[in-house]
């Protein structure tokens, strides 16, 4: 394991996307990992100025130490090996991870994971706006991939999802799977204004019933979807998550649409 | 206590003495507003042109109460550094901080109408 | 004098038809412009900005140096304002930026930024105001106030004049306000709907699910579904219908979602019929400072330099969230007035770091800033060009002399002596 | 200002317009023209021995800037995310992919041996945007063409019959918005959608009562009286759609005793009458353009890639965004035009798709190169620094052999292509991009090596291939200056010429019913209409008729 630590705390936005398991990989030796550049504001710099870094990175696997909070883009397109953060972490965390676990044990900014297409998220704490959402324009946003989330999170969660599993265990914002293409939400917590609005296809699992749901959302009866128990009994065994209790073969009211689209989502709410 | 909605926009007078100078009196006078519905002014023991503290989540104002046209439970504030007192910063990722539709708590109040100067005042003295 | 066709730099209209009267170096009358347009023209010599630094009285040179020390110092600048001056400006404004591997952004972000992000997600048909005036018989107006804000808009090209398939002007025309409260606009219209302020959005929605076909009953936000057929049985007999958005979508809960709807509804009608939608742009060239933006760098508002080449992202380089995240460590201020503008959180970091004013005017932001320089106002004492709310770019003129340089020469200044500096070291 | 005279020594020279055929021999140049003979000691001296020596390249047809590249540019930053450019030496950032920004534009086209660039489709109210985009599109010379097909002031003297009026507005109108040449985009078709109507003929009654031919006629009339260098530029009708060859042959024989330019004529050419029997009528289009040399046309073609497409055509636009789902944007223009745009994937699966991009080389092979010119319609048919693919489909049957294995399996049948082995040599090629363009846009100063030309000059150092070897330029000589040297750009800043006619049309032309026309009905006034010296005031060409 290679561990990095912050010197001291950094004020403007520190660019690091090289703070990632391939590159660490590619770079080898600790005195070359500490010479990869990043950016200080528009200063380059190299990571080695900000970072105590020890360790060897033999076994893909890296812990970073300190409030990151200002650092950004850190696992940029990572594929594979094990990323761990003791600490807040800032803005573009994961952005296209291919593959390998990102674990934070921290807050973490906004645009968690955009453009992910595999591998597993983890963070203990709170997580930003525009979570696993498309860059602005894009037609999709996550292509695959798990990303659990034991806080609550901001707005616009999961916009446009194409594939992938994302688990919520608190709150979430407004526009909770806005557009969603295909995949799976599931919020234990409350959840803001117009949850999958324009979403095409894909479910939104909810443990609360929300303020409101869109007009444009068709109510269609009670039923209990098996698929949800299996779903989380596998997500329990293979990830560190606990999903509540009241879940479990519960019954659902299950609403369609969103009809301004294909109206084959739908949002299930776990009934009590 | 009862909660108002604050919505904050233009108004003409806003726009005639912004020309004058934001430091100016005539400024202060139409800025340093906000209107309210009559009959919640009653209910709330304001006076037409009376001095009021405004709170919200984010900060707090005084500003001069003038009846206006409005829904019940609806406040209006024209844009201007009073106003911003009041306003969330947070943009949800766009860029565009909460400037309407603001839970806002309203106050008799004695002091005067806050100038600019006081307003920075705030600004700087009030952590958080 | 009488100076004919002076263009108002004052709102979105780019009013170019306005009358003023100089004399000894003076304007001394005003026609046609509206209340807001008399009052920038007539008082325009008012409360003016001095050079100065750290509030001491100094020299433009003397100024223009200290900026240049700033900006060569520091590692990540805020370059904030721009609608308020000419093209010519702004451009500098983007050289300087790339430059010194600045961010920038302009007033928009706080405007109708959330229009450019649902235009980027769903594409806009709109049309020139002269459209409007030519052909539009259904105009509505949405969360948007023009007779206190735009006020010679309805006047000059959206419900009174006549128009050559428009010939009975206001007879030709309905008008439908949609807005929260009522308002000397929403007076004028033939109809009124108050919608519960935060729900825009589902009334837009119920409206494209009841075009799709969908059913419903009872209300939505506020509005009685009963009147929202009605209103969309107006918009598809409309032979040329546009909607007018304004901060009433943009800036409330739902931001750009509430645009996007809006934008959504528009051309899901345009397979019924045609309907355009025209964003009510505040100030006179923040259209223009959205062109330049986006000529120069692919991307309307929020850029980022530090990298050396331009990245997008608002929320993160929109200038609200630097500051609230005090991400930078100097701000540029041309021509805007951030520190009365802003919300509180913002302003307070912002007053901890050193600001540089580019502002004809006194503003709470000259008041505060470590370096002012004073200009001459674009439009009065100099031109430029500026693009109107629907993006017809029109010369803005120069009637009287000013003892400043422009906002593009003091920028011009700046980029020289830092380019100078850079060949040296 | 760098040295002002130059000595091109040892190059072989490529120079069609003068008959040169890769001879060597040496070029002068002083004070950014192009003379016979120089003494050394004042010049600089660049020895190309050994490389290709030809006349800067001319698109007829590309759209860069003004309002509906803008409005693209804010549709698609996802676009712009993919393909960022840095800051370096002194040369300015930007994003490039479909809708590049206007520093990126110039610096790609540059590279590629570009002098010349002509934006084909600027509303009049709009042209002072596209021209103050174009002041941040360094060294290349450009120019606007300006859209008047569907202009409501010209459709009412026309109804009244005013013949004359019409004649003299469209001129006033080239001029007063620095344009260079008129274009026509189907004509009727715009206004026509403003109402909510799908219109594509030129000889049925538009919403005017006028028939589109009488308008183009007209229009043809002002090119030929007032001898612009460039005639009409005609987007003709039913564009992109099964059966849009009969437009071209329609188009062809309403006008064929004039001077006329088909743009991006590609998407003319094809049979069918749905899209499941979609096919290439590209023979049947070049058969009868083969008897009038009157006529030029560019190939619009097609790359497969994610591209924007936009154009004044807003029926079509419309049209796609409803084939192809996904983002639209629209915008009219008062009493002129207007512009659509729909982002949009050709994908070599597709087998409409794969019969465009067969239709765009079958016409260039068989009419080139003479009369048919490359372009890509940039971005319609994808981004113009894919040139170096199309040359190398032009002038290798084996490349085109290779895509045509790779296309939709389907389109073989459909299509000529596999049936054409001319391979353009690398003289053709040049004529292609330089000689024959310029010719076409009446540009005498452009596209060739003889004394009195414009010192615009690309050379490139001979690679494998014809098409390697024009994929980047060696040195770019432009007006003398060079601006790239050992294939890297040294020198862009100075913001090139922007060329346009001055038909002498002015004011005073007008009649009063056109001025009270304008009062009514323009929500500009008058006097804020006309494009002001200011937007020339760099470097202007004008050219008085």
């Amino acid at each position: 394991m290679i561990v990095l630590q912050l010197k001291e705390r950094v004020f403007l936005p520190l660019e690091a996307e090289v703070i990632s398991v391939d590159k660490f990989a590619e770079a080898g030796s600790v005195d070359r990992i500490s010479k990869l550049s990043v950016f200080y504001g528009r200063d380059k710099m190299e990571l080695g100025e900000f970072f105590k870094i020890e360790g060897s990175i033999e076994d893909g696997r890296i812990l970073i130490e300190g409030d990151l909070s200002k650092v950004k883009r850190i696992g940029k397109d990572m594929s594979w090996g094990v990323l761990e953060i003791h600490g807040d972490v800032g803005m573009h965390l994961a952005e296209g991870l291919r593959g390998g676990k990102v674990i934070v044990k921290g807050n973490v900014s906004d645009w968690l994971a955009m453009g992910m297409s595999g591998g597993l998220i983890y963070v203990d704490g709170n997580v930003g706006n525009l979570a696993c959402a498309s860059y602005w324009g894009e037609k999709r946003g996550i292509t695959g991939g798990v990303v659990l989330i034991n806080g609550s999170v901001g707005d616009d969660l999961g916009r446009r999802m194409r594939r992938g599993t994302i688990v919520v265990m608190k709150d979430a914002g407004d526009f909770a799977g806005a557009g969603v293409i295909a995949g799976t939400l599931f919020i234990m917590g409350k959840v803001g204004k117009a949850p999958g609005a324009e979403m095409k296809r894909g479910t939104i699992v909810l443990l609360e019933e929300p303020s409101s749901i869109l007009p444009s959302f068709r109510y269609s009866g009670e039923f209990r979807p098996y698929f949800v128990d299996f779903y989380i009994s596998y997500l329990e065994r293979n990830f560190p998550i606990k999903f509540p209790d009241k879940l479990r073969g519960s019954y659902f009211r299950r609403y369609m649409g969103d009809f301004l689209q294909l109206g084959k989502g739908e949002i299930l709410v776990c009934l009590d | 206590m009862r909660e108002f909605c604050l919505i904050t926009g233009r108004t003409i007078k806003q726009g005639i003495t912004l020309h004058d100078g934001k430091t100016t009196e005539v400024y202060r006078n139409e800025v340093g507003i906000v209107y309210l519905n009559g009959e919640d002014m009653e209910e709330l023991g304001i006076i037409e042109g009376s001095s009021v503290l405004l709170k919200t989540d984010y900060g707090q104002v005084v500003v001069r109460a003038v009846k206006g046209d409005l829904p019940k439970g609806m406040a209006f504030m024209p844009y201007g550094p009073w106003a911003n007192m009041l306003t969330s910063a947070n943009t949800h990722g766009t860029g565009m901080p909460d400037l309407k539709g603001i839970k806002l708590y309203i106050y008799p109040a004695c002091e005067e109408v806050w100038d600019w100067k006081r307003v920075l005042e705030e600004v700087k003295s009030v952590e958080g | 004098m009488k100076v004919e066709n002076v263009v108002c730099p004052f709102c979105g209209c780019l009013c170019d038809d306005v009358i003023v009267y100089v004399e000894d170096g003076a304007i001394k009358g005003v026609e046609k412009a509206c209340s807001i347009g008399r009052s920038l023209f007539l008082k325009h010599r008012e409360d003016l900005s001095l050079p100065s630094i750290d509030g001491r009285e100094t020299s433009i040179d003397e100024a223009i140096n200290e900026a240049v020390n700033i900006l060569r110092d520091k590692k990540h600048v805020l370059i904030y304002g721009l609608s308020s001056t000419s093209i010519e400006a702004q451009r500098k404004a983007l050289e300087l930026a790339d430059l010194i591997g600045a961010s920038i952004d302009q007033t928009t972000s706080i405007c109708h930024g959330p229009t450019s992000l649902a235009i980027h997600q769903t594409g806009i048909p709109t049309c020139t105001l002269g459209e409007v005036k030519n052909r539009a018989d259904v105009v509505v107006f949405w969360g948007s106030n023009p007779l206190e804000a735009h006020q010679r808009h309805y006047e000059r090209y959206s419900l009174i004049p006549k128009g050559m398939f428009v010939t009975e002007g206001r007879r030709g025309r309905k008008l439908v306000v949609v807005d929260v409260r009522p308002t000397p606009s929403s007076r004028a219209a033939d109809i009124f709907i108050q919608v519960r302020p935060g729900e825009d959005y589902e009334v837009l929605n119920a409206l494209r699910y009841m075009l799709k076909g969908g059913k419903l009953d009872g209300e939505v936000g506020g509005v009685k579904v009963e009147t929202l057929k009605s209103l969309l049985d107006i918009m598809l007999s409309a032979k040329y219908g546009v909607i007018f958005i304004g901060m009433g979508l943009t800036m409330t809960r739902g931001k750009y979602h509430n645009v996007e709807a809006a934008l959504s509804l528009a051309i899901e009608l345009n397979s019924h019929t045609r309907w355009s939608v025209v964003a009510m742009r505040g100030h006179y060239n923040v259209s223009g400072a959205g062109m330049v933006l986006l000529w120069q760098t692919g991307f309307p508002m929020a850029v980022n330099f530090s990298l050396g080449y331009p990245r997008y992202s608002p929320g993160e380089y929109s200038a609200v969230d630097l500051l609230r995240r005090k991400e930078v460590d100097a701000v540029l201020v041309i021509a805007s007035d951030p520190v009365a503008n802003f919300p509180r959180e913002a302003v307070r970091n912002l007053l901890s770091l050193p600001i540089i004013a580019i502002d004809p005017k006194r503003s709470l932001t000259t008041m505060v800033a470590k370096v002012v320089i004073p200009t001459a106002k674009v439009g009065i004492e100099t031109e430029g060009t500026a693009y109107r709310m629907d993006g017809v770019p029109i010369r803005v003129k120069k009637i009287l002399n000013s003892i400043y340089p422009s906002d593009e020469e003091v920028l011009d200044r700046i980029i020289a002596k830092i380019k100078g500096e850079e060949r040296n070291a | 200002m760098p040295n002002d005279s130059l000595i091109i020594k040892g190059g072989i020279v490529y120079d069609p317009l003068n008959g040169v055929k890769g001879s060597i021999k040496d070029i002068y140049v002083k004070d950014g023209k192009i003379v016979e003979d120089l003494s050394e000691e004042a010049a600089e001296v660049i020895d190309v021995t050994g490389m290709i020596v030809a006349p800067a390249n001319v698109d007829i047809h590309s759209h860069i800037a003004g309002p509906k590249v803008n409005s693209a540019r804010l549709m698609r930053p996802e676009d712009h995310l993919r393909d960022p450019l840095r800051r370096k030496n002194g040369l300015r950032s930007g994003c490039g992919f479909s809708v590049p920004t206007t520093f990126v534009t110039a610096y790609r086209y540059l590279l590629l041996g570009y002098g010349t660039v002509m934006d084909p489709a600027v509303p009049p109210l709009k042209a002072r945007h596209a021209l103050e985009e174009l002041e941040d599109t360094p060294v290349l010379d450009k120019g606007i063409y300006i859209l008047m097909g569907n202009n409501n002031i010209l459709y009412y003297l026309l109804k009244k019959g005013d013949k004359k009026s019409a004649k003299l507005f469209a001129a006033w109108l080239l001029k007063s918005a620095g344009g260079y040449a008129i274009k026509v985009v189907n004509p009727g078709g715009t206004e026509s959608f403003k109402w909510g109507k799908i219109f594509n003929s030129l000889s049925d009654d538009t919403i005017w009562g006028i028939k589109p031919k009488v308008v183009v006629d007209i229009l043809n009339e002002v090119a030929c009286e007032f001898k612009l260098p460039h005639p009409v530029h005609l987007h003709t009708y039913n564009i992109g759609i099964p059966g849009s060859y009969k437009a071209a042959l329609d188009t062809i024989n309403a006008f064929k005793d004039n001077r006329l330019h088909l743009a991006h004529l590609q998407y003319f050419c094809y049979g069918g009458d749905s899209w499941a029997t979609f096919r290439s009528e590209s023979v049947k289009v070049v058969e009868a353009l083969s008897n009038y040399e009157n006529i030029t046309a560019d190939m619009g073609q097609v790359i497969f890639v994610d591209t924007t497409t936009m154009t004044a055509d807003t029926p079509w636009e419309f049209t796609l965004h409803k084939l192809a789902g996904g983002r639209w944007s629209n915008s009219d223009v008062e009493l002129e035009t207007g512009s659509g745009i729909v982002p949009y994937r050709y994908r070599m699966d597709n087998l409409v798709n794969s019969v465009q991009w067969a239709v765009g080389l079958e016409i260039a092979l068989l009419l080139g190169p003479w009369r048919v010119f490359l372009t890509t319609d940039h971005p319609n048919g994808g981004p113009f620094y894919f040139y170096p693919e199309v040359i190398k489909w032009l002038t290798s049957a084996d490349a085109r052999k290779e895509m045509i294995e790779k296309i939709h399996p389907k389109a073989k049948k459909r299509i000529y292509l596999h049936n054409i082995d001319r391979e353009f040599s690398l003289y053709e090629m040049i004529t292609m991009l330089s000689a024959a363009p310029a010719k076409a846009l009446g540009l005498k100063e452009k596209g060739h090596l003889g004394a009195g030309a414009d010192a615009d000059i690309a050379i490139y150092k001979p690679k494998g291939s014809v098409a390697e070897t024009l994929s980047r330029v060696e040195y770019l000589i432009k007006d003398g200056r060079v601006v790239v040297r050992h294939g890297e750009i040294v020198d862009a800043s100075y913001i090139g010429r922007i060329i346009r006619v001055d038909t002498g049309v002015d004011d005073s032309a007008l009649s009063n019913e056109v001025r009270e026309l304008f009062d009514k009905f323009y929500s500009v006034t008058f006097s804020n209409y006309k494009v002001e010296d200011v937007y020339f005031k760099r470097e202007v060409v004008k050219r008085v008729v």
